[in-house]
């Protein structure tokens, strides 16, 4: 059941992913992004990450993107198509270049069969039945990363900061 | 380890052993005094310049004569010839000294260490012996008497201080060389005379050519300097020193006679004294010399510098006795530089020039003296010759001045040292014309003038020494004998066609000129009798008992005291001969024995210059502005066999080239090429490399990608 | 007299110190300065400086060949870098000439130098630290700190006050050299870590270096490492070409600092660390014949270069490196001869053509030329500096009563002992010598004052004068009684001989003489086989004289033997 | 199924790569990277299964700095934008010799 559910996401992801590189206008390709963020969020959540996968739909799908299409729209990018897929040879080679990355990859995982419900996933079962599924990671993370934790807090300020500063039209 | 001066003058200083009953009375002092004259000279010198200076930067000349003498050239003509007086007595009441005490080693007075390393120590020492007492007495003497003689000759010049304060450094140096106790000393002199040659030949070096004679006489005596270094060289690492006495002393148990180490140091020696003393083919130098003021050619050119070689041949005789190869190239040399000199002045016509090539030839024979092993002889003709050498050139130096003087008059260009120009002066200048035929008859070696006794000595020492009982090469040393002998006629017939084109026949100064020429002042004329006296009897200190036992020998008048005086410096020179090739002959190689070859000698140089003087009398000589080339042999002997034509092809030119081509071709060209070559290339390489940098995103993403694959790569395979 | 005031103010103490980071303070105070008065700062403070060290003269011990006056405060322990200090007799006279040369370099060029004063004399200081750094530095990482120091003041001293092609000379200087340094610092770096490895300690220091028991090769290729860098500061014959270009656009000063001592760093470094660090490869026979067939050839061919120059700086410049050349040979010689005699060539040559480029400088502060053919005739309107110029060009060709007869005596005897063919070869320099520089004073002094332009030409000021009364005396001072200097060098040079010899297989000894020995060496064949050397005294060293008489008939065989 | 999301992550990884080096659109060459984040997030939650859940802690670490980094991001494309009127990389050649 599980097993082709997953592909079935799978697909799906791939085929966003190849929309996002695809398609010609910013739109398409930002909306099949979209795409493959909920299905990529469906296999978190066969992979029993449910928080993670609430995020995922949330932040990613639900702000991120929509920041991107806030942009695009922003500066009315519709139609400069044509130009945009660089041609020829350059994506050739390109292509052959991730050919051969994917090959290297699929090099690295040959003949693994990872055993299901290993070590790791006894050990979230066992967190989630008790501190339930958001307090599974809820309780590292404000123990044993809360540093890092709270620099991801600076981290955003910064980010809010520095955006303002950059995009905001400089009153000379 | 200072020389404080007290030191100095006071005969300080430690002493050697040896000094046996001999006080050296202030030896220093002789040293000191013309050094002393130097600095004062070169001061006066010095303010006169700075006082002409300003007035040449004003584009004119300075006046001596308005508002009397300065007395930068009235102090001089003090300063220079009282030093010299004053070092004279000196060494004279040295002389008196040693005179009375039989020195038989030779007394070296240290003042302090000069060089000193771990291996290697020289000091600075004079070393008073026979052989430098009579260097030192002909130094200050005939030194002294063209000082005096220079106060009459160059009083109008306007270096007149400059010159006493070379003239003085000269003397310096010069003792310094005769007196020095080691050789890097004598070195120091060798050179220290050479430097002062070269400033008194470009004495007026205003003028491109005398500058440039100055210039040669400096690096061809260089050429003979490294001749003289490396000796020295080989002597060290022969004997760990360089001080005479131990050298002699070990001489004959380190070397061999004839061994190749002695005859390498002898011969590299040799090449020293044949630049110093101007022998073949370093002899170029010299002729050229006469561009300098005619009493500086007197004193350096003829009667002391240039006699420096037969003084070190003389004071190594021990070295040269042990090297009978080395003997043998010395008296080649020696013969044929008298014979080629001597038919180069057969046809000159300046006057200095004649007695150049004159002073080349006898010096000729000198080294002929040395290369027999006659070192007193070598030592005696340089003496005589030094009387009438100097006798000649500061007559000629009279003669030039009158010329000068009536030329000056008429303001006419006239060359004033030209003989044809000359000619009839006897009624003009008679005591010039007296004693410049007394030196004449003398160099002829005329019977009973110095010349012929101490020209004789050496030419029969040849033939003896040539029939010695196991003589190297007899056949060779016969050959040196008649040429030495053929060289001899030659030398009386080219000072009778010197004397009779200047002084006899038609005067050709011209008609206004002539009212003006005149005879010499005291000042300079005084000196010119001085050395004619000397000239005359000069040659009486040493004859040898063969002639004495004659007529020749103008019985108590003469004696062999020369050859005694210096028996304890030759002694042991002559010992090793005597073991080494048996006695000398007592008869030439064609029969006759000393006397009668003395005899016969004699009445040829008469008979030459008898003949000559009839024959250049009959001569018609013109004027040196009508005159013609010479043609044929005559022409190749007039441009002195062309051989300095012949040095500048060979040697000159090509060292310039090679120069040249080693600055442009290999510096400047290969190397610096190579250099600026890899600059370039970096510069290449860059430009080439930053074509990557396109500016374009894609393309950095693009090779990010490939870093990251080539890292992934790595890590898998 | 001298000695006990020093003794009271405790001067061995600091004065090492006090050479090197007085004249960093002087630096603070001449940028402190007006830049009218700079010049006047910079000059007593060097004069400061320069008496301060010649009162080494009499604190130095010449009895004592080791370091003297050491002082060691631990710098970066943590690679055993330590700020510490030394002087023997082979530094003491390169620092005494450090100082002196900078005060009359700084005198000199009162004129010269017009803009940017406050920044050239401060750079002149730096310099003047950084050499006596270089030579009194007994940690090899200070030492190369202070000899890379030296290179940036005079990079901008030619760069900056330079003449027209000034940018070219400096870059060109700065490669050369930084090249060459680099090279060494690679070997110092090895010889760090050797120390680790077999010393167990990390340790840069001179003395321990010393320890190390390096292997045959080992000693060959650091050699060659240091070797280049001091060859090109020398400089040895193919590596010479940048010296021409800095000194022909180096304003007078720099000319003069770097003729009279930087070229010294070069040979300086091959007595110091060569000869000691690396004794066996420094008498290989191919190495030694292979320096000194490089020293004849500098001799030589850089005196022919240097005779058909124009620009009679570049004349001068080229004559530098024939004279170094001379430094070279008896250094190579590995004679005590032949390394006294080297160091007397360089401070003679320090003193004599630091003057002439003083000189230079003068004629072209005035006619604004250096080009041969423009002069002529000058000795009948500029007395004195026709005196002074005369007595300096004899003492550079080496006329003896002269310093540089001494140094060229002594070197080629050194180098006679053991190598006669090269030395001789070598001495023809001496003719050369005369052929390249009597030339340039006849057409610059003598000959017709044909030009007007050099009519009005003014003699020497009393400035002037008083810049070079001080060398002309030092030049002839040192002609005639060099002992002081020598006898000053000679227990450091033994020191050094006696380092290099006992590392020494006997084959390549060559004819060696023992210091302080007369010995007698009967040469050639002919007299070996006769019973006339029998009676050689029995000081005779066997080895030695074989050798010798080896040497003699045709080339010599230490060189070529093994 | 751990190989499996391992195999499409790796997927999407290159896909964005691919992307990334293709397209010349700023925006479009953002998202891609979004894309290859997306990628790592899922190799990390993956992994969470073998190892605990310490790789989903990273991942929500991975989506803070994503956000930061879209935010800035963006923001500076804009200002590009706004300077030479086009998000068209080809044309930002500042960097060019």
């Amino acid at each position: 059941m599980t097993t082709v559910l997953f592909y079935v996401f799978a697909a799906i992801a791939v085929g966003g992913a190849f929309g996002v590189v695809m398609s010609r206008s910013p739109v398409g390709s930002l909306l099949s992004m979209v795409g493959t963020l909920f299905s990529l969020a469906a296999t978190f959540v066969l992979l029993e990450a449910h928080f993670l996968a609430a995020i995922q739909v949330i932040v990613y799908a639900g702000a991120i993107m929509v920041l991107f299409l806030f942009v695009i729209m922003l500066l009315n990018l519709g139609h400069d198509y044509q130009k945009d897929l660089k041609g020829g040879v350059f994506a050739l080679v390109s292509f052959g270049t991730a050919g051969l990355m994917a090959g290297f990859l699929r090099y690295q995982l040959r003949g693994v069969g990872l055993a299901e419900g290993g070590a790791g996933g006894a050990a979230i079962d066992a967190a989630m039945a008790e501190h339930g599924v958001v307090g599974a990671i809820a309780e590292p993370l404000y123990t044993t990363y809360v540093v890092p934790f709270e620099m991801t807090g600076i981290l955003l300020l910064v980010a809010i900061v520095g955006a303002l500063v950059l995009a905001k039209k400089n009153v000379a | 380890m200072h020389a404080s001066l007290a030191a100095i003058l006071f005969q300080g200083g430690q002493e050697a052993a040896g000094a046996a009953h001999f006080e050296p009375f202030l030896p220093g002092l002789i040293v000191l005094l013309p050094l002393l004259g130097f600095v004062l000279n070169g001061m006066l010198a010095l303010r006169h310049a700075i006082a002409s200076a300003k007035v040449v930067r004003t584009g004119g000349e300075l006046d001596l004569n308005e508002g009397g003498r300065p007395s930068t050239h009235t102090l001089p003509s003090l300063i220079g010839p009282g030093v010299m007086l004053l070092a004279f007595v000196i060494t004279l009441v040295n002389f008196a000294r040693m005179f009375g005490a039989h020195l038989e080693e030779p007394v070296v007075i240290t003042y302090w260490t000069w060089m000193s390393t771990g291996t290697f120590a020289v000091d600075a020492a004079l070393q008073l012996d026979q052989l430098s007492m009579i260097m030192m007495l002909i130094v200050t003497g005939v030194g002294f008497l063209i000082h005096v003689f220079s106060v009459g000759y160059m009083k109008d010049d306007s270096g007149y201080p400059r010159y006493f304060a070379y003239l003085n450094l000269f003397i310096f140096f010069m003792l310094v060389l005769v007196m020095g106790a080691s050789y890097p000393l004598m070195f120091v002199g060798w050179e220290g005379v050479g430097l002062c040659s070269y400033l008194l030949i470009g004495f007026w070096f205003s003028d491109r050519e005398k500058a440039d004679a100055g210039k040669k006489a400096f690096i061809v005596n260089r050429i003979g300097d490294l001749g003289f270094l490396v000796a020295m060289f080989f002597l060290f690492t022969t004997f760990g020193t360089l001080d005479f006495v131990p050298i002699f002393a070990g001489a004959e148990g380190a070397l061999v006679y004839g061994g190749g180490l002695v005859t390498a140091i002898t011969l590299f020696f040799f090449l020293g004294a044949a630049g110093k003393s101007a022998q073949l083919p370093l002899y170029v130098w010299l002729p050229d010399a006469m561009a300098g003021p005619t009493p500086v050619s007197a004193l350096i050119h003829a009667a002391t510098m240039v006699t420096a070689g037969v003084y070190l041949v003389a004071r190594s005789s021990v070295l040269f006795a042990l090297a009978p190869v080395a003997s043998a190239t010395v008296a080649g040399v020696g013969v044929l530089t008298a014979l080629f000199a001597a038919t180069i002045a057969l046809k000159q016509n300046d006057i200095k020039k004649v007695l150049a090539y004159s002073t080349v030839s006898q010096l000729g024979y000198m080294f002929v003296g040395v290369g027999v092993g006659a070192y007193s002889a070598g030592i005696f003709h340089l003496m005589t010759h030094a009387f009438f050498k100097a006798l000649l050139f500061l007559g000629a130096g009279a003669v030039i001045h009158s010329m000068h003087v009536a030329y000056h008059s008429t303001h006419s260009h006239e060359d004033a040292q030209d003989m044809r120009n000359m000619g009839g002066l006897k009624k003009h200048m008679p005591i010039t014309w007296a004693t410049m035929w007394i030196a004449t008859v003398a160099i002829a070696g005329i019977w009973p003038f110095a010349g012929f006794f101490s020209k004789d000595e050496i030419i029969w020492q040849t033939a003896a020494f040539g029939g010695a009982a196991n003589a190297p090469y007899p056949a060779l040393y016969m050959m040196f004998w008649l040429i030495a002998l053929a060289a001899a006629l030659l030398t009386a017939f080219y000072m009778t066609r010197m004397m009779v084109m200047t002084f006899h026949g038609e005067n050709r100064t011209g008609a206004e000129e002539e009212k003006a020429l005149q005879e010499a002042p005291p000042v300079m004329w005084a000196p010119l009798a001085a050395l004619a006296v000397l000239a005359t009897v000069g040659g009486w200190v040493n004859v040898s008992e063969h002639l004495r036992e004659t007529l020749l020998g103008l019985g108590p008048l003469t004696s062999g005291w020369l050859h005694e005086w210096l028996h304890p410096i030759t002694e042991q020179a002559e010992h090793i001969q005597e073991v080494n090739l048996g006695a000398l002959a007592e008869a030439s190689p064609i029969g006759g024995g000393e006397v009668v070859w003395a005899v016969l000698s004699g009445l040829a140089a008469l008979a030459v210059v008898a003949a000559s003087f009839r024959f250049v009398g009959a001569q018609k000589v013109v004027p040196a502005s009508e005159d013609v080339e010479p043609t044929g042999f005559a022409k190749v002997l007039y441009n002195k066999w062309y051989v300095d034509e012949f040095y500048d092809r060979i040697i000159v030119q090509p060292l310039l080239a090679t120069s040249r081509f080693c600055w442009k071709v290999i510096d400047a060209g290969i190397i610096d090429g190579f250099v600026n070559g890899v600059g370039w290339t970096a510069r290449g390489v860059g430009f080439v490399i930053s074509m990557f940098q396109t500016g374009t995103l894609n393309t950095y993403a693009f090779i990010i990608t490939v870093g990251v694959l080539v890292i992934l790569g790595v890590s898998i395979f | 007299m001298v000695t006990s005031l020093l003794e009271s103010i405790g001067y061995t103490g600091w004065v090492l110190h006090a050479l090197i980071w007085l004249p960093i303070l002087g630096v603070g105070l001449v940028l402190a300065a007006e830049e009218a008065t700079a010049k006047k700062v910079a000059f007593w403070w060097s004069i400061g400086v320069m008496v301060l060290s010649f009162g080494l003269w009499w604190a130095f011990d010449p009895t004592q060949g080791s370091m003297q006056m050491e002082t060691t405060t631990p710098w970066i322990e943590t690679w055993g870098v330590s700020y510490s200090l030394g002087i023997d007799g082979i530094s003491l006279f390169m620092v005494m000439l450090t100082t002196f040369t900078t005060a009359i370099a700084i005198l000199g060029s009162f004129n010269y130098i017009t803009e940017k004063q406050r920044a050239f004399y401060a750079l002149m200081l730096l310099l003047e630290a950084g050499v006596v750094g270089v030579f009194v530095a007994t940690d090899l990482l200070l030492f190369y700190m202070f000899f890379e120091l030296t290179l940036v003041p005079m990079y901008f001293i030619v760069g900056v006050w330079g003449g027209e092609r000034r940018i070219y000379a400096a870059i060109k200087f700065f490669l050369y050299t930084a090249f060459g340094s680099l090279l060494m610092l690679v070997g110092i770096l090895y010889l760090f870590y050797k120390a680790k490895t077999m010393l167990g300690i990390s340790t840069f220091a001179y003395s321990d270096m010393l320890q190390l028991p390096l292997t045959g090769t080992e000693q060959l290729v650091l050699f060659s490492a240091f070797a280049v860098a001091f060859s090109v500061k020398v400089p040895v014959f193919p590596l010479h070409t940048w010296l021409p270009d800095a000194h022909v656009e180096a304003p007078t000063p720099g000319s003069v600092v770097l003729a009279a001592v930087l070229l010294k760093m070069g040979t300086y470094g091959f007595l110091r660390f060569l000869l000691p660090l690396f004794p066996v490869a420094a008498q290989h026979p191919t190495v030694v014949s292979v320096m000194l067939v490089l020293a004849v050839i500098g001799i030589i061919y850089t005196a022919w270069v240097a005779a058909v120059q124009p620009d009679a700086k570049k004349l001068v410049a080229y004559t530098s490196v024939a004279h170094m050349g001379f430094v070279l040979l008896g250094v190579f010689a590995l004679t005590v001869n032949g390394l006294q005699g080297g160091l007397i060539v360089m401070i003679s040559h320090g003193i004599s053509t630091g003057a002439l480029f003083l000189l230079l400088g003068m004629l072209y502060e005035r006619r604004h030329t250096r080009n041969i053919d423009d002069f002529g005739g000058l000795g009948r309107v500029a007395p004195l500096f026709a005196t002074a110029f005369v007595l300096t060009a004899l003492a550079s060709i080496g006329l003896p009563g002269t310093s540089g007869f001494v140094g060229e005596f002594l070197a080629l005897l050194g180098a006679f002992e053991t190598h006669p063919t090269i030395a001789i070869v070598a001495t023809f320099g001496v003719i050369f010598a005369a052929y390249y520089m009597l030339p340039m004073v006849q057409k610059i002094f003598f000959n017709a004052l044909d030009k007007p332009e050099n009519r009005e030409m003014e003699d020497l000021s009393r400035r002037e004068i008083v810049i070079l009364a001080p060398l002309c005396a030092l030049m002839i001072w040192i002609g005639w009684n060099p002992t002081p200097l020598l006898e000053r060098m000679e227990p450091s040079v033994d020191a050094v001989l006696e380092r290099v010899r006992s590392a020494a297989p006997p084959q390549t000894l060559g004819a060696l003489v023992e210091p302080g020995s007369r010995v007698v060496i009967v040469p050639t064949p002919a007299d070996l086989d006769t019973p006339a050397d029998l009676d050689v005294p029995a000081t005779l060293d066997a080895r030695a004289d074989l050798q010798a008489s080896d040497d003699l008939d045709g080339g010599d065989r230490s060189t070529d033997s093994e | 199924m751990i190989t499996d999301a391992l195999v499409l992550s790796a997927f999407l990884f290159v896909i964005g790569t691919f992307g990334v080096l293709v397209r010349r659109n700023a925006i479009i060459m953002f998202l891609c990277i979004e894309l290859q984040l997306n990628a790592v997030n899922l190799t990390f939650v993956a992994f969470s299964q073998l190892h605990g859940i310490d790789g989903q802690i990273f991942v929500f670490f991975v989506m803070t700095v994503a956000a930061a980094e879209a935010a800035v991001g963006l923001a500076i494309i804009i200002s590009i934008f706004r300077h030479y009127e086009t998000v068209n990389v080809d044309n930002f050649k500042l960097l060019r010799w």
